[in-house]
């Protein structure tokens, strides 16, 4: 029993003690035992993470015990321990111990509360195993236990259809992803006879340049694989094509998005890439297809989130398109960077998302931003979080002095990807300044909308319930007829409060992590000495001529990312805070535009059209036309008729008469006779 | 005493008998406690053999020979393979018992007995060393099952029960001719010896179509499937489970014991057949198992979507394949079983199987809720459920074999899915849209009984599969042996080529040249 | 001598109407009973013939117990003919047929 | 020569006859017809040389069957009137097969062209005909040696035939009495009468 | 002495004639007798077949009256299933036809006649004993059909069986004086020889036309067409003997003239046979597929199992007869349960019944007669564990080593057609509402009768499979 156990299955112990035996031990306990375990396994996770940083720690791996031993196919459960890890079991473990304290305000009144607090725990297992795996197919265990957890967690409020729709959309498009990434294992399987990860990694620079079959076609064999795999990653991690279900995701409760689909699960498949970069780095084919789908994904979750209101959309896209930026970091060749940029968002779009959550919560459930207003003076210190969380993200520094978490790692993408120098990467390098642009109005804007100007809470229909309910116990849900309560100052009469302190408090260690993260890390992420020690610890690719080179870009370069920052930041101060009808003459203006990006470049409607009623118009086609129309009807039914039909023909010729009889008997007489007579 | 001295599987198939006589003559009562009683003892019995097989003694244990009627040795035995399929058949038996405890109320003592004959049947294929014997506890499986669904089935009950028998009926006959001649050719009915015998490659051909058609009725492959939905629908439940649950794996069971080692040419010649019909069933079922309305129905059509997995599995002539295919039966013969006893548990409730007619039963039945979940989750091969070792495994194999293959079969996990949560959503989720389905109570003490064991063994198989991997290897590696000769190269080999025609440059590992780029 | 071919024929020419007469005749059972008798005739005429002209008396023989029997058929036909009109008050052959399907 | 045309005139009114029988109204016609028919054909044994046959012919079916048909015919009192001759709707098809069937026996056979049949040759130990032993004794002799148990069965068929017809034709008479020969015979006086000794005025009690 | 040797040889028929003789003067004196006789009847056949058994044991082919007939295993063993399918059908009947005022010690009787007709059937070795022991039997056999004179179904039935069956016998003549004339004798075994090398059409016609005659009598299509008629116009006791004892000696009698006589002609009576075979088999599974009644469901069902039947004739091996007697003997037990079964459907007022209507829901009110009426009817259809299945399997088992796999395929496939209407009556029996027309049975010999049948077409059959499989091989053997 080392401390990798601990981490690892404390988290699943709670869960099942929570789960399954919350009659037994209460509410309370159910909380107390899972929040416990998190952060015990969080202040073991630290000495160890901390220990690669120090390089006191070498990479390890503890088994477990077996699983599948299947010809020579075999795998086991085993815990691999390195400084990718390490990362990760900090992230993990220390949001999610974050999460799981902030839920105990957030979740307050929810009376499914054990179930809750069992699920975050069961992902947070299934997290930890993914990234422990030594083996691709118990990565695959924690990849759909994720899943799972997510499914159950974006479902959470079951009674809720859109709810139950957004989390079986998850799950499916997530098993899309699956199929490649089962498709990959299979192929890298196939072709090394091993899914062990190092194995691979050590077999893999062997068979580059050569084709394999696939489909009947010959392809370049690294090339399959890692685009195999890499379909996997783009459903796990949203990526444009597989990104629908993330947006909807937010029908789970905030801490979930904060934990899962901000700062976890999400980036699991940037996780992958960097855990396989050795294999990717022996194609460059999928790493140019990393790349570009990559920076599509960040400008487009980009676009679509400078339009949306819900508050937490606009956070899930732009948890997206930061993902985005972490993918084509690693097409890139900038791993670190990319694992860098994951570390450093982890914290800032936990907090944003807890942040959100406790504005939320302060509104009474109310999400749209237009609906907000001038809660700086009632939240503050919610503020303030979101504020430092804003200022992460978009990026607020000073280059060559140093700024917010997101400063570093952004801008190390963004160099990075210059510094590779090719057309995809120049891509993605322009990309990622366009979207850099974009992250700022739109965090901006999330945060004029929410926090400055005037209260705009008179016409949301939560906040006029909570008045109701709170006050005159009125329960007619008539619309017009809250038109009279309509107070000038726009409040309808209610006032947010502050969350309690156990939101309160992970909000503010989050807040330590967005504003110093960058920091305090940057080095040994990404710097190429202290780097390539660090990472030499794990199965990244290290590739520190690029970490050189990113170093010694052209200063516009270096710049490029603040200054679209600030440009993004003055136009959504000039839209949202001097001018107030300019966001609508904008949409009047570019209204084509505008839907387009309102219908989130109408992804779902092609889906929906391609896709979902495709397969509800064949199972029926099938069902009906086929299995009744022609397989039965061909099949059993047609034989009984045929058979049938004979019985009445048979019954016809037994006419009870005599002479048929003899008829019958003559005609087989002659009919015999005369075959013989043919025949001889 | 040795297990090996007592005639433990003779035993196993007499228990059942002897209670099925004694149920016929007493009352209701008797007969519930009677059945439950040599299903256990069976089940003890069960577990005795297992602990007592030795996965690395000879390969074929437990053997028993007898001339008691003539040409048809009563010769029994078993290898790794029979021992999982007689695990699940007498593990399966007491929880079929228990779930007709209250919902069968007419003319239980025959019930019984109908269920008691199952067990000794389904015992006795999996245990039958001599062909002639085996085809008659194939084939006599259909009568007490015809008479299940005859009986006590629901309203159209005569149709699907003419349909189940008349179908797997007609599948089997040619079987028996081939079987016959084989037979002759070998002289001999002896399996272990058959397995060895190798027939002309002429024959094997339409010696192999004719165990095809049995087999691939029984299995069911698309298209012969459409006597299974039917059969579910109109089975009780515990009839459903059976069905489910074994009469389905004597289709796989067949292929594996059968076709593949006695025919390995034929069977590598009709792989593109086997994959083409597993294709299609995979996508085509899934889709159907989409638009359902009744639960037993999608439960149904999700059967044939799981078997196309195994017939994949099994025709791909490696190790992986097979052990993965056996792993699917046993693990689909549990999932699909509780499933079916989800819907029982519900059914007995409302009397209806109409999704439409629940909802948010989540709310007034957490622990049901609980339970369909796993083995929603199950259904849809979730790692760490039994459900996920057995497809990636055979998955893995058919990699090998046929890479379009395997990208369909793998759109099952897709689909599956789909329809899986899609139909807990519509039972489970959701507002409490009627008010019976609202006030129905959560699973009571004895549904539980039958429910948690088999969540443990699918949770079981998924976590430590090793269990179940361990007694069928050495005689998946006799199977994949022996058919060596003839296994299939498959599309997916590497070839390694010039670098100066590859179709993209690749740079060469980690030591790439930056400034360089490519393409 | 007249050769064997010419009582063969008269024999066929004989059975095949008596094969007429049974399902031919549509209003009297009676006659159908004698049809039979022809077949038998026309055996018998084969049988006579052959026994000659191969110089074997097997063939009388024979039909001399065909003789015997249809003796025995006419009594037991003309029986059950009997017993049937009784039930029935008829015996055409039209109405015999109570039982068909 | 005179034996060619006997055959032709005795073969000519066997067909011509045997045509009468089926075709003929009234029953009791065809029954005349058909012992035409037999007289004739047994003309036809005769003039091969098989006597006992031919004699055996007319005593069995001229005497017996004929005279039975006769009898029955005329016992169950049938509605000549009603009973056409008519003809069930099958007949061009039953006479296609007909004549198919006599062509193919004539064409078959052989018979056809004169001296074409070829037949069998017995084997040795068969009964042979001889010119010196007569036809009937010859027979006999075989009837009693060789074929006597198949003889006795052929009596057994006649029993049959015999109570076949008794069992179903016989109708026990009800409302007569039959006669008990043994209980007669064994009636005596004192079962019959009894002597008792009544006083006077008082009556009988029977 | 040649006549008494010979005579010995047939005792048991001996036996059969005079205690048929001595009934019969039994029941001439006492007129109210027809239990006390059928008792004896039994065992006078009881006793014949003691006497056959004995023969059998000694085990050589012995030839009475000087090639007339044939004492061999094959003969004995058919002798013996004849004897006991009559036995049986005696044993049922009294109580059947003291209801149905149908007995008179003349049944018994005439069972006792028509068995000497078909033990001088199944030995006969020549057209001549081949005939009178047919016209022996078949004599018998349209008086049983008409037994019931007071009802106008069995006249009918009676009528129909005559006239068919005469013409039949006509057929059956035509060709004997056909090969009589062109192969010279009517000893199978000179025919035999006549028959190597090249034939005229003469003979082949003469094979013809005695197979159409023996077709009829065994029921086989096309010359079936009396079956469903007769079968349910007789009285059922009657119907009974009909499909079982008739059939046994009729089949064995067409086997013999087949391979003693037309041997060496395979080509010609092969084909003739396999096309019978399949119509019978086709025709049968299909006509009965719309009954109503249940005793033509059973005619159709003889016909069908027929087909059976002569598949394994059509491979002209001595494995092919074997089998031929294996599932003749379990099909003598198959439809001679079946029809005890049918004989215990009786209502209320103690009538018969006969209609699928009348055993609706028999299971709930009578269970012990419905699973045994449903083991028969699965038996029939083949389906394992079964005995009826055993059947099935070693003829088909002859078909595929003589290399008749077509036929083998198509026969199999089609006895799917006729599991079908087997399952109808467990249908019917099990699944459908109780009509409750059925009294409970009050007739001890038929209950026990019907449950001994009931257990050798049970599982429980196979344990007879060793003993069967000795003796219809040696009896096989015997014609080779």
């Amino acid at each position: 029993m080392t401390a990798i156990h601990i981490i690892v299955f404390l988290p699943l112990l709670a869960a099942l003690a929570a789960g399954l035996g919350q009659r037994l031990i209460g509410a309370l306990a159910a909380k107390t035992i899972t929040t416990a375990g998190l952060f015990i396994a969080a202040f073991l996770s630290w000495p160890i993470f901390i220990g690669f940083l120090s390089g006191s720690e070498t990479a390890y791996v503890q088994p477990v015990m077996t699983w599948v031993q299947s010809g020579d196919l075999t795998f086991d459960w085993e815990l691999r321990v390195d400084a990718l890890t390490a990362v990760m079991l900090v992230v993990i473990t220390s949001v999610s111990a974050l999460v799981h304290l902030y839920s105990w305000g957030y979740m307050e009144e929810d009376p499914d509360q054990p179930r809750f607090f069992a699920y975050l725990s069961l992902f947070t297992f299934a997290m930890l195993m993914l990234v422990t795996a030594n083996n691709l197919v118990q990565m695959f265990f924690g990849w759909e236990g994720v899943g799972l957890a997510s499914y159950l967690l974006i479902g959470f409020w079951y009674k809720k259809p859109s709810a139950n729709a957004a989390a079986i959309k998850a799950f499916v498009v997530n098993r899309v992803g699956d199929l490649g990434f089962m498709l990959g294992i299979f192929g890298i399987f196939c072709l090394f006879g091993t899914v062990s990860i190092p194995e691979i990694l050590a077999a893999a620079p062997d068979k580059v340049g050569s084709s394999i079959g696939f489909l009947g076609l010959r392809v370049d064999t690294m090339s399959l694989l890692c685009i195999l795999l890499f379909i996997g990653a783009m459903g796990k991690s949203a990526q444009l094509g597989l990104h629908t279900w993330l947006p909807d995701a937010m029908e789970g409760p905030t801490p979930v998005s904060a934990l899962i689909h901000a700062a976890t699960m999400v980036t699991a498949g940037v996780f992958m890439v960097c855990r396989l970069s050795p294999l990717f780095e022996t194609s460059q084919f999928a790493l140019n297809v990393v790349t570009i789908v990559g920076a599509t994904t960040a400008i487009f979750a980009a676009t679509v989130g400078l339009v949306q209101t819900d508050i937490k959309r606009v956070i899930a896209y732009s948890t997206c398109s930061q993902l985005g930026y972490m993918f084509f970091a690693a097409g890139s060749g900038a791993y670190g960077a990319a694992m860098f940029h994951l570390f450093t968002h982890a914290f800032f779009k936990a907090l944003l998302f807890l942040g959100a959550g406790s504005v939320i919560h302060a509104m009474h459930h109310e999400q749209d931003m237009r609906y907000y207003g001038g809660l700086r003076k009632h939240i503050p210190l919610t503020f303030w979080a979101m504020m430092a969380g804003t200022l992460a993200i978009t990026g607020v520094g000073i280059v060559g002095v140093g700024g917010f978490a997101g400063f570093y790692s952004k801008d190390a993408i963004i160099e990075a990807a210059f510094a590779s120098g090719s057309t995809y990467h120049m891509y993605g390098f322009a990309i990622g300044v366009i979207a850099a642009l974009l992250t700022s109005f739109y965090s901006w804007r999330l945060m004029f909308l929410t926090f400055f100007g005037k209260p705009r809470w008179e016409q949301s229909e939560h906040i006029q319930h909570a008045v109701h309910d709170h006050g005159d116990h009125a329960h007619e849900h008539d619309h017009d007829a809250h038109a009279h309560a309509t107070t000038s100052d726009g409040t309808a009469g209610y006032h947010p409060h502050e969350s309690p302190w156990s939101m309160l408090t992970p909000l503010a260690l989050l807040t330590l992590g967005a504003v110093f993260a960058g920091f305090v890390f940057h080095n040994q992420f990404i710097e190429a000495e202290a780097g390539k020690a660090f990472w030499a610890n794990s199965t990244l690719y290290f590739n520190e001529h690029l970490m050189h080179a990113m170093h010694e870009v052209p200063m516009w370069v270096k710049l490029s990312s603040t200054v679209a920052m600030l440009l993004g930041l003055i136009t959504a101060f000039a839209m949202y805070q001097l001018s107030k009808d300019a966001p609508q003459r904008l949409a009047a203006t570019f209204a084509p535009i505008y839907r387009f990006l309102l219908n989130k470049w109408y992804f779902d409607e092609l889906y929906s059209f391609l896709f979902v009623r495709p397969a509800f118009w064949f199972g029926r086609l099938f069902w009906k036309q086929g299995d009744i129309g022609i397989i039965d009807r061909f099949g059993p039914n047609g034989s009984a008729a045929v058979v049938s039909f004979g019985s009445k023909m048979a019954v016809r010729m037994q006419s009870g008469y005599l002479y048929t009889y003899a008829l019958v008997m003559l005609l087989g007489l002659v009919v015999a006779v005369s075959w013989m007579m043919v025949r001889v | 005493m040795n297990a090996a001295d007592i005639p433990v599987l003779s035993i196993m198939l007499a228990i059942p008998v002897v209670a099925a006589a004694f149920c016929l003559f007493v009352q209701a009562e008797q007969a519930r406690l009677i059945a439950l009683v040599a299903t256990l003892a069976n089940l003890a019995l069960g577990i005795v053999l297992w602990l007592s097989y030795d996965p690395a003694g000879a390969q074929w244990q437990f053997t028993e020979a007898a001339t008691l009627f003539g040409p048809i040795g009563w010769r029994l035995g078993i290898d790794g393979i029979s021992l999982t399929l007689i695990m699940l058949s007498v593990f399966l038996m007491p929880i079929c018992i228990g779930a007709s405890w209250t919902s069968i109320q007419k003319r239980v003592g025959e019930y019984m007995a109908a269920f008691l004959l199952m067990e000794t049947l389904m015992i006795g294929v999996f245990a039958a060393q001599d062909l002639l014997l085996f085809y008659i506890f194939f084939e006599a499986g259909l009568i007490p099952m015809y008479l299940i669904i005859g009986i006590w089935g629901g309203q159209d009950r005569i149709y699907a029960s003419y349909k189940f028998f008349l179908y797997t009926l007609l599948g089997s006959l040619v079987m028996l001719i081939a079987m016959l001649w084989m037979i002759q050719f070998a002289g001999t009915a002896d399996i272990p010896t058959l397995l060895n015998t190798d027939f002309p490659v002429e024959a094997q051909k339409w010696l192999w179509f004719a165990f095809f058609a049995s087999f691939a009725v029984k299995m069911p492959m698309w298209p012969v499937h459409t006597w299974l939905p039917d059969a579910h629908v109109q089975a009780p439940t515990a009839g459903s489970v059976i069905l489910a649950g074994v009469l389905l794996k004597m289709g796989g069971y067949g292929f594996l014991r059968f076709s593949l080692p006695m025919f390995p040419e034929a069977s590598a010649d009709f792989i593109p057949l086997v994959f083409g019909l597993s294709m299609v069933a995979v996508v085509y079922t899934s889709l159907v198992a989409l638009v359902q309305q009744d639960m037993k129905k999608l439960i149904a059509y999700s059967s044939v979507a799981h078997m196309a997995i195994v017939t994949v599995g099994l025709f791909t002539f490696n190790q992986q394949g097979i052990e993965g295919a056996i792993i699917v039966m046993l693990s689909h013969g549990l999932v699909s079983g509780a499933l079916f006893l989800c819907v029982g548990v519900i059914y007995d409730r409302l009397h209806t199987r109409e999704i439409s007619r629940y909802g948010g039963l989540s709310v007034n039945m957490p622990k049901y809720a609980l339970l369909f979940m796993l083995f929603t989750m199950a259904s849809v091969g979730l790692p760490g459920t039994s459900g996920f070792v057995g497809e990636f495994l055979s998955l893995a194999g058919a990699y090998k074999v046929s890479t379009w293959a395997t990208l369909i079969a793998t759109t099952g996990i897709i689909l599956g899915a789909g329809y899986m949560l899609y139909l807990y959503r519509r039972i489970a989720f959701g507002p409490q849209v009627n008010a019976d389905a609202a006030a129905m109570s959560d699973v009571n003490g004895r549904e539980m009984w039958l429910l948690a064991p088999i969540a443990v063994v699918v949770l079981w198989m998924g976590v430590y599969p090793e269990t179940f991997l361990a007694p069928i290897r050495r005689d998946v590696a006799t199977i994949v042996a022996r058919v060596e000769r003839a296994a299939p190269a498959g599309d997916s080999k590497l070839k390694l080529v010039d670098l100066t025609t590859a179709p993209y440059r690749v740079v060469q590992g980690p030591e790439k040249n930056m400034a360089e780029g490519s393409h | 001598m007249i050769g064997i071919e010419h009582y063969l024929v008269v024999s066929s020419i004989l059975f095949v109407m008596g094969v007429l007469g049974i399902f031919l005749n549509r209003k009297n059972v009676i006659i159908i009973l004698m049809a039979i008798e022809l077949i038998l005739l026309a055996v018998n005429i084969n049988l006579v013939a052959f026994s000659v002209f191969l110089g074997d008396l097997t063939g009388q023989i024979f039909a001399m117990f065909v003789l015997t029997v249809a003796a025995g058929e006419a009594a037991i036909g003309l029986a059950i003919l009997v017993i049937y009109f009784r039930g029935r008050g008829t015996i055409a052959v039209d109405d015999v047929n109570r039982m068909k399907g | 020569m005179i034996q060619l045309i006997s055959f032709y005139i005795f073969a000519s009114i066997v067909i011509a006859s045997a045509a009468m029988v089926i075709f003929a109204r009234n029953p009791v016609h065809s029954v005349l017809w058909l012992i035409v028919a037999f007289f004739n054909a047994a003309g036809l044994m005769v003039l091969i040389g098989a006597e006992f046959i031919a004699m055996l012919l007319v005593i069995v079916y001229v005497g017996a069957v004929a005279v039975l048909f006769l009898f029955v015919v005329m016992m169950l009192d049938i509605d000549f009137a009603e009973l056409r001759a008519g003809f069930v709707k099958n007949v061009p098809l039953g006479i296609l097969l007909a004549v198919v069937l006599v062509a193919e026996l004539v064409l078959g056979i052989g018979a056809y062209q004169a001296g074409a049949v070829k037949l069998g040759t017995p084997g040795a130990g068969v009964a042979t005909v001889s010119a010196t032993v007569p036809n009937i004794e010859a027979i006999g002799g075989l009837l009693y040696s060789k074929y006597v148990f198949l003889f006795e069965t052929a009596g057994l068929i006649l029993l049959v035939a015999m109570v076949g017809a008794i069992v179903l034709t016989h109708r026990r008479s009800h409302g007569t009495r039959g006669q008990n020969i043994s209980s007669q015979v064994q009636r005596r006086p004192e079962d019959a009468t009894r002597n008792v000794n009544q006083p006077v005025g008082q009556g009988i009690e029977l | 002495m040649e006549l008494n040797a010979s005579l010995s040889l047939v005792r048991p028929e001996l036996i059969l004639s005079f205690s048929a003789l001595a009934l019969l003067l039994l029941a001439a004196w006492r007129e109210q007798a027809g239990r006390l006789i059928s008792i004896l009847s039994v065992g006078a056949l009881v006793a014949a077949a003691a006497f056959v058994f004995a023969f059998m044991a000694k085990g050589t082919d012995v030839s009475a009256f000087d090639g007339l007939l044939v004492n061999d295993a094959f003969g004995n063993f058919a002798k013996i299933l004849v004897y006991i399918a009559a036995a049986i059908s005696l044993i049922i009947a009294p109580r059947f036809l003291e209801k149905t005022g149908a007995m008179r010690a003349e049944y018994p009787v005439l069972i006792l006649l028509s068995c000497i007709g078909m033990g001088v059937m199944v030995s006969a070795t020549d057209l001549i004993s081949l005939y009178i022991g047919l016209e022996l039997q078949s004599l018998s056999a349209y008086v049983l059909a008409s037994f019931a004179r007071s009802d106008g179904r069995s006249a009918e039935a009676g009528l129909k069986y005559f006239v068919l069956g005469a013409l039949a016998s006509g057929m059956l003549l035509y060709g004997a004086s056909l090969v009589y004339g062109f192969a010279g004798s009517t000893s199978f075994a000179a025919i035999g020889t006549a028959m190597n090398g090249e034939v005229g059409l003469g003979l082949i016609f003469g094979i013809v036309f005695i197979l159409s005659g023996l077709a009829f009598k065994i029921s086989a299509a096309p010359f079936h067409m009396w079956t469903p008629d007769v079968y349910e116009g007789a009285p059922t006791p009657v119907t009974a003997f009909f499909a079982s004892a008739p059939k046994v000696a009729a089949i064995a009698l067409t086997i013999r003239i087949v391979l003693e006589a037309f041997g060496s002609q395979i080509f010609v009576w092969q084909q003739i046979i396999i096309a019978v075979a399949l119509m019978s088999i086709i025709i049968g599974a299909v006509g009965a597929i719309g009954q109503q009644n249940l005793k033509r469901l059973m005619a159709y069902s003889s016909i069908n199992n027929v087909g059976f039947i002569l598949i394994g004739l059509a491979t002209g091996t001595e494995q092919g007869i074997a089998a031929m007697l294996v599932y003749l003997t379990i099909y003598v037990a198959m439809t001679l349960g079946s029809f005890v079964c049918l004989m215990q459907l009786k209502d209320k007022d103690g009538g018969y019944r006969e209609e699928f209507a009348d055993i609706s829901g028999l299971s709930k009110t009578r269970p012990a007669l419905a699973a045994a009426f449903a083991i028969f009817m699965f038996s029939l259809a083949g389906i394992p564990p079964l005995f009826g299945f055993w059947g099935k399997l070693v003829v088909f088992n002859a078909a595929v080593a003589a290399g008749l796999l077509p036929l083998a395929v198509i026969g199999i496939a089609a006895s799917a057609i006729g599991a079908f209407y087997y399952l109808k009556v467990v249908k019917v029996m099990y699944f459908d509402d109780a009509a409750d027309v059925i009294a409970q049975s009050d007739d001890k010999v038929l209950v026990w009768t019907g449950g001994l049948l009931a257990a050798a077409n049970s599982p429980l059959g196979y344990f007879a499979i060793p003993a069967l499989g000795v003796w219809t091989a040696y009896a096989a053997r015997a014609l080779f």
